[in-house]
């Protein structure tokens, strides 16, 4: 009955051409955006650098010899060594790990507090969306760096040991942070209530699980993903913050924050530049492939909105 | 016959987007006289909005680009004159009005201000006696209270006053065209009514010429003189609106006469075209219309035809009326 | 609009509150105080801590402090800082109008840089300039303040000496008049640089994208339909709706004029609030610390309620609701 | 089972309009005031009217999309507003509802063969296995391809979309479709096509429709009967041949009036309403059309006219008729 000539012409045409989910288009777009590309390649490069780099190196077991401190950089120590003689090179690689770990695992309590809270907030809307609204307000009010380092501070008093001490700033700099992206999912889940899709999913009867999961999650997760790129890129800049401050990431575990706190003693600063200077060209190369990586999904996912 | 006011010749408007070129507008070619309504009828996609912004020369670059062709404005091609020209131009001899009321007007300045500004920009008229004008042409445009509403803002007013407005302010300067882009699409049936109506009104009074911009046939029978119908970037019939309805000629002009419900003139069953409109990038050299056309020869699906005169004052491009074409 | 005004002061009262209880307990829960660090000096005995701590009412349930402290506040003393021995009020009051200085000047020049080179990136998308200004904007964003901070100085300072080490005049300088004044300013060029450059990013970004969505809009299009001149549709049509949202986001800026700048003015040795407010973390000079973080707090809220007034004044959709 | 599938009784969805510090409810939208009618197994009822008139959300409230704020919707004689949840989920495949909106009516990341059959599995009215057949047979019955089954809603045209709501909605066999102005984004060719496609499935399956619309040419071709709506009350309702040949109210005639006929030899002596819709929030008092009716008489302004029968199935809402 709904077969004739013209469809059929139409059909043909229309069958070489492959289904093109929404994931797998948004990845065509991401991989044609040069910047989003170029932050791809920068950010693997750093994740090799931190976490194969050291294996390459040759002076992974060299124990601490006053005797070649602070050497300037040369053929063996291209990024020279520190004042306990340790290579400065296999130092940043060292501490690329940590960062980059203490950035993931910040985004993802983001992710995790931020993203449910917001969901919740917005689906089940009234009582429950007012609570947890106000208490993002009463977050957002308190301002965030004076809090953060008071909260190092505290840190170092309760003396946790610096292995431990990292988780702990990484639930810090993920509690800080994860109001904005608990209104943003909110909003999007209250504007997805909106469309007829869902409105439709009523109609047909779906249980709630199935709208959530099926239907409102997936129409989220661009955003979430967005969100946790920038949450990323963000929280290595608080951590590093907080580690140069001393109060962050504390010795014996390397980060790059803490790495340029050496900067702090004037005669380093000054004159061995080598000191403090790499591990910071490090988070600013880390931190812009990131959010260039973020912009490239946001756009991606949404084409309408022009850069 | 009165002189013609304005003739496109050839025009070609293309769009450089990712996924390809569009050619929106495809070697278009009508024209309009002096105090005629033409009405450019046609689905969405034809490329009846861009002809009209080509008019204008109010396409955005990138991504669109008016390729090829000529439109003659009072004999003088407006593609090849100069921006600052084709200023003075805009708003002051061509004006135009669109689909949209709800978000044609600026949100934060007044009703009053946006109807001065292009008298103040094409007349010698002070800020005053532009207020003065201001109010007279809303009460043209039949609003009451015109000099409350001259300092109100746009969200205050209805969708039916907002496009009253628009229209003030199209005829601020006299222009010589209105262009109307779907004025009543977005407007409930009893207000598009009143208007059309007040369109034909000021038509007649001011002796202006109106290119009106739709998809409704209704609206077409309604209010043209004169009916130009495009399918995929191209003119493929015009003629006078009697002999248009009466004795359509192109298949695709007749699908369209059967396939809208008629109050009044009910059939059992609606007539179908089949298939849908092509996709705009890669239109090959055949007729596009031929892959939805019950009458499809082979040679439709192989070259483009003409747009050939057919009859006293009518133009068809269709390989059927081709042999015919000398009459 | 006074019925938006009377609506946000009350929904604020129960975000104040929420606040100081955060801020209280973040502070008084910490395990040591201002009395363990005095325990460090040697003839202090065990009775005379218990002493001071009854003194500050310190040993009392937690709730009574947080009443007692909130009862203070309200009346505006905020309690005695440790490490000055002077009243928080008049610590804040001496440091902060150094922050304040700064913050007054990177704000203009942030805002002047950001709209003008914003507005222009959006008018010429899609061209060089347009990538060069993302470029620029996304390192702005990226850079760690810290290490600006530092390399500035090391560049500037160190290596070429335009600019001097640090603090806010040259070490024992009785200079007066215009002569301090140019002082100053040598002084406080290096930290308005950096924190432009640190804040400039994603103003810029804020002031294209705006534009960019109000160029799009139909009204722009019936502007240019009118035959108005370029100039006109893009300052007066497309400028004054772009600049809406923004207004919101100026008033947000206000709490940071207070707050200062924590590390530059830490990098760059620079007296203000920002300083003694770290070096009070440093010394856990807890009091001050409450003081300035609920000043902040009172600020922020105060700042949200006044963005939405300012927007509604603006705006004349939501004006005469 | 007696043939009337539905009745709708004395039918009420009021919003509250809230305003003032604490929100208070200061008025309502009336959007629908008290509608009644009957319907008949495979009739097609239109529900006529401009916008702001309520149909949709009569539409919505009728299926219990919307609560109700008083009345009945008597489905099959069971009030489908009394039923708890659970009674209510297992009704719902038997009344279902085909949204206007082509582009916002599908989740654009669900797979179309997915989104059609998805509910028939969560119902448990087939199993798993036998679900992708059931998609392919009712997308064959509404003019789609089998390869369409795994596409994505962004790679079809407006029209093919309509066609997969009707899909959706046509797998769980119900007997009653709402259709929300199904057509009325769609060009007339593509138009067409899905009114065709709707009245053969209305022969096949004995559908009941309730079609929704704005466009008074459709309606006269796919209804059986008509009912015209302005600002929330039916004013007229009628056969539709009675309707289009002898309407009576005076805004059934305006609007009748006011529709542009393709056929420029007809000339023909149109009535302009004054005016504009009156906002839903406050209407007139009376007879709610008395400030644009050409007729109204004094008794309209103070009155409102009671909805009474004035023929063999033509009830109207009028004092002068």
């Amino acid at each position: 009955m709904s077969h004739n000539i013209a469809d059929v012409q139409v059909e043909l045409k229309a069958k070489k051409i492959k289904p093109d989910s929404p994931w797998r288009s948004a990845f065509r777009r991401l991989f044609k955006n040069k910047m989003a590309l170029a932050g791809m390649i920068v950010l693997t490069l750093m994740f090799l650098f931190s976490f194969i780099g050291p294996y390459f190196s040759s002076h992974l077991d060299a124990k601490i010899s006053v005797r070649n401190a602070n050497l300037p950089p040369n053929e063996t120590h291209w990024l020279g060594t520190d004042k306990l003689g340790r290579d400065v090179l296999l130092r940043t690689m060292e501490a690329g790990r940590v960062s980059l770990l203490v950035g993931i695992v910040a985004a993802s309590i983001i992710v995790l507090v931020g993203g449910t809270l917001g969901a919740i907030a917005g689906y089940y809307g009234r009582f429950v969306d007012s609570v947890i609204m106000r208490l993002a307000d009463i977050l957002y009010a308190i301002p965030t760096l004076p809090i953060l380092v008071a909260l190092g501070a505290i840190l170092s008093d309760l003396k946790f040991p610096p292995d431990k001490r990292i988780y702990l700033v990484m639930f810090i700099v993920g509690m800080i942070a994860w109001m904005s992206l608990s209104r943003l999912v909110r909003s999007q889940v209250l504007s997805l209530k909106e469309q007829e899709f869902m409105l439709a999913n009523e109609v047909l009867g779906l249980r709630d699980r199935r709208k959530i999961f099926r239907h409102l999650l997936p129409n989220t997760v661009p955003i979430i993903i967005v969100a946790a790129t920038l949450g990323v890129a963000n929280s290595i800049l608080l951590e590093s913050t907080l580690s140069f401050l001393g109060l962050g990431v504390v010795p014996p575990t390397p980060s790059w924050g803490q790495m340029i706190s050496a900067a702090n003693n004037m005669i380093d600063f000054q004159n061995r530049p080598w000191l403090w200077v790499p591990p910071g060209v490090c988070i600013l190369l880390t931190v812009v492939s990131i959010n260039f990586i973020g912009d490239g999904l946001r756009d991606a996912f949404d084409p309408k909105q022009k850069r | 016959m009165s002189s013609t006011l304005v003739e496109f010749r050839n025009l070609k408007t293309y769009f450089y987007t990712e996924a390809g070129v569009v050619q929106a507008v495809n070697d278009v070619s009508f024209s309009i006289r002096a105090g005629e309504t033409v009405c450019i009828v046609g689905e969405s996609g034809c490329g009846k909005s861009i002809t009209a912004m080509s008019l204008m020369r109010l396409i955005a670059s990138p991504p669109g680009k008016i390729v090829g062709g000529e439109i003659l404005f009072e004999g003088r091609d407006l593609l090849k004159i100069k921006e600052s020209e084709m200023r003075m131009i805009r708003g002051n001899e061509i004006a135009m009005i669109f689909q949209e009321p709800m978000t044609s007007l600026n949100p934060v300045l007044t009703v009053g201000d946006q109807i001065m500004e292009p008298l103040i920009e094409h007349t010698l008229l002070s800020k005053s006696e532009a207020r003065k004008k201001a109010i007279q042409l809303i009460e043209q445009v039949g609003i009451p209270r015109a000099d409350q509403i001259i300092d109100s803002y746009p969200h205050e007013l209805s969708g039916g006053m907002r496009q009253r407005i628009m229209i003030a302010i199209s005829l601020s300067c006299d222009p010589k065209l209105l262009i109307a882009d779907e004025p009543t699409t977005a407007l409930d049936v009893t207000i598009q009514a009143q208007i059309l109506d007040l369109l034909r009104q000021l038509k007649k009074d001011r002796n202006m010429s109106l290119m009106l911009i739709t998809h409704d046939l209704g609206v077409v029978a309604e209010m043209a003189d004169y009916v130009v119908v495009m399918y995929a970037g191209k003119v493929i019939e015009e003629g006078p609106v009697k002999e248009i309805f009466k004795n359509p000629r192109h298949p695709y002009t007749k699908g369209l006469l059967l396939a809208k419900p008629v109050i009044g003139q009910r059939k059992e069953r609606l007539f179908t075209i089949p298939g849908q409109v092509p996709n705009p990038i890669g239109l090959g050299e055949n007729c596009h219309y031929s892959d939805r056309c019950e009458h499809a020869m082979d040679i439709c699906r192989a070259s483009q035809p003409a747009l050939q005169k057919d009859g006293a004052d009518s133009k068809v491009a269709c390989w059927l009326y081709e042999g015919e074409g000398a009459k | 609009m006074k019925q938006l005004l009377i609506r946000r002061l009350i929904q604020s009262i129960p975000t104040l509150i929420g606040a100081s209880i955060l801020v209280f307990l973040v502070f008084t829960l910490a395990p040591g105080d201002f009395v363990t660090q005095m325990s460090a000096d040697a003839n202090m005995t065990q009775e005379r801590l218990d002493e001071i701590r009854a003194l500050h009412g310190l040993d009392q349930p937690l709730y009574k402090q947080y009443l007692t402290w909130m009862g203070n506040l309200l009346t505006g003393n905020f309690g005695e800082s440790v490490l000055h021995r002077q009243p928080v009020t008049s610590v804040i009051n001496t440091f902060m109008w150094n922050s304040f200085l700064i913050a007054i000047i990177v704000l203009v020049l942030q805002w002047i840089i950001a709209s003008i080179v914003g507005i222009m990136a959006a008018l010429r998308q899609y061209s060089i300039y347009d990538s060069a200004v993302t470029l620029i904007v996304f390192m702005a964003m990226s850079f760690p303040s810290f290490f600006l901070g530092l390399l500035m100085l090391k560049f500037f300072a160190v290596d070429y000496q335009i600019f001097p080490l640090g603090g806010m005049r040259s070490t024992g300088s009785t200079l007066t008049g215009w002569a301090d004044f140019w002082d100053v300013m040598k002084h406080l060029a290096l930290p308005v640089i950096v924190l432009t450059l640190l804040n400039i990013g994603s103003l810029t970004r804020y002031f294209r994208t705006n534009m960019l969505e109000v160029i799009r809009q139909d009204y722009v299009r019936t502007a240019r339909a009118k035959g108005l001149k370029e100039r006109v549709v893009i300052f007066k049509h497309a400028l004054r709706n772009a600049l809406l949202p923004l207004i919101t986001l100026f008033a947000l800026e206000i709490p940071g004029l207070f707050s200062g700048a924590i590390i530059t003015e830490r990098i760059f040795n620079w007296p203000g609030i920002g300083r003694v407010v770290l070096d009070g973390i440093f010394q856990r000079d807890y009091p001050l610390l409450m003081g300035f973080t609920m000043l902040l707090v009172v600020l922020t809220i105060v700042a949200n309620i006044l963005a939405d007034l300012m927007y509604g004044v603006a705006d004349p959709r939501v004006r005469n609701r | 089972m007696s043939d009337v599938i539905l009745e709708v009784k004395d039918l009420k969805k009021y919003f509250p309009i809230r305003s003032g510090v604490f929100q208070r409810t200061i008025g309502h939208v009336k959007a629908v005031d008290q509608i009644s009618f009957t319907m008949k197994r495979g009739e097609t009822l239109g529900l006529v009217g401009e916008s702001g008139c309520g149909k949709s959300t009569a539409g919505r409230t009728i299926i219990r999309l919307y609560d109700k704020t008083e009345g009945h919707v008597l489905y099959n004689g069971r009030d489908i507003h009394q039923l708890p949840p659970k009674e209510l989920r297992k009704l719902r495949p038997k009344m279902q509802y085909v949204f206007q909106d082509p582009f916002s009516s599908l989740n654009p990341r669900v797979k179309v063969g997915e989104a059609i059959g998805e509910a028939v599995v969560d119902h448990g009215l087939c199993s798993k296995a036998e679900i992708r057949e059931k998609v392919l047979e009712v997308l064959n019955i509404c003019g789609l391809a089998p390869y369409h089954y795994d596409r994505y809603p962004h790679e079809f045209s407006g029209g093919q979309r309509q066609r997969i709501g009707i899909a959706r909605a046509l797998i769980l066999q119900p007997d009653f479709i709402v259709l929300d102005e199904p057509v009325s984004a769609l060009d007339v060719s593509i138009q067409a096509q899905i009114i065709n496609l709707l009245s053969d499935l209305q022969q096949q399956q004995n559908l009941t429709y309730l079609f929704i619309s704005h466009d008074l040419s459709v309606v006269e071709h796919i209804c059986s009967s008509v009912a015209v709506m302005y600002l929330g009350s039916i004013v007229e309702m009628a056969s539709r041949d009675e309707l289009f040949k002898n309407p009576l109210h005076p805004y059934t005639k305006a609007l009748l009036s006011a529709v542009p006929i393709p056929d420029p030899t007809i000339t023909r002596e149109r009535i302009f309403l004054k005016g504009d819709i009156p906002s839903p929030a406050n209407p007139p008092q009376g007879c709610k059309f008395h400030t644009r009716c050409p007729v109204a008489a004094d008794r309209c302004r103070t009155e409102v006219p009671v909805y009474r029968e004035v023929g063999p199935e033509h009830h109207v809402a009028c004092h002068l008729v």
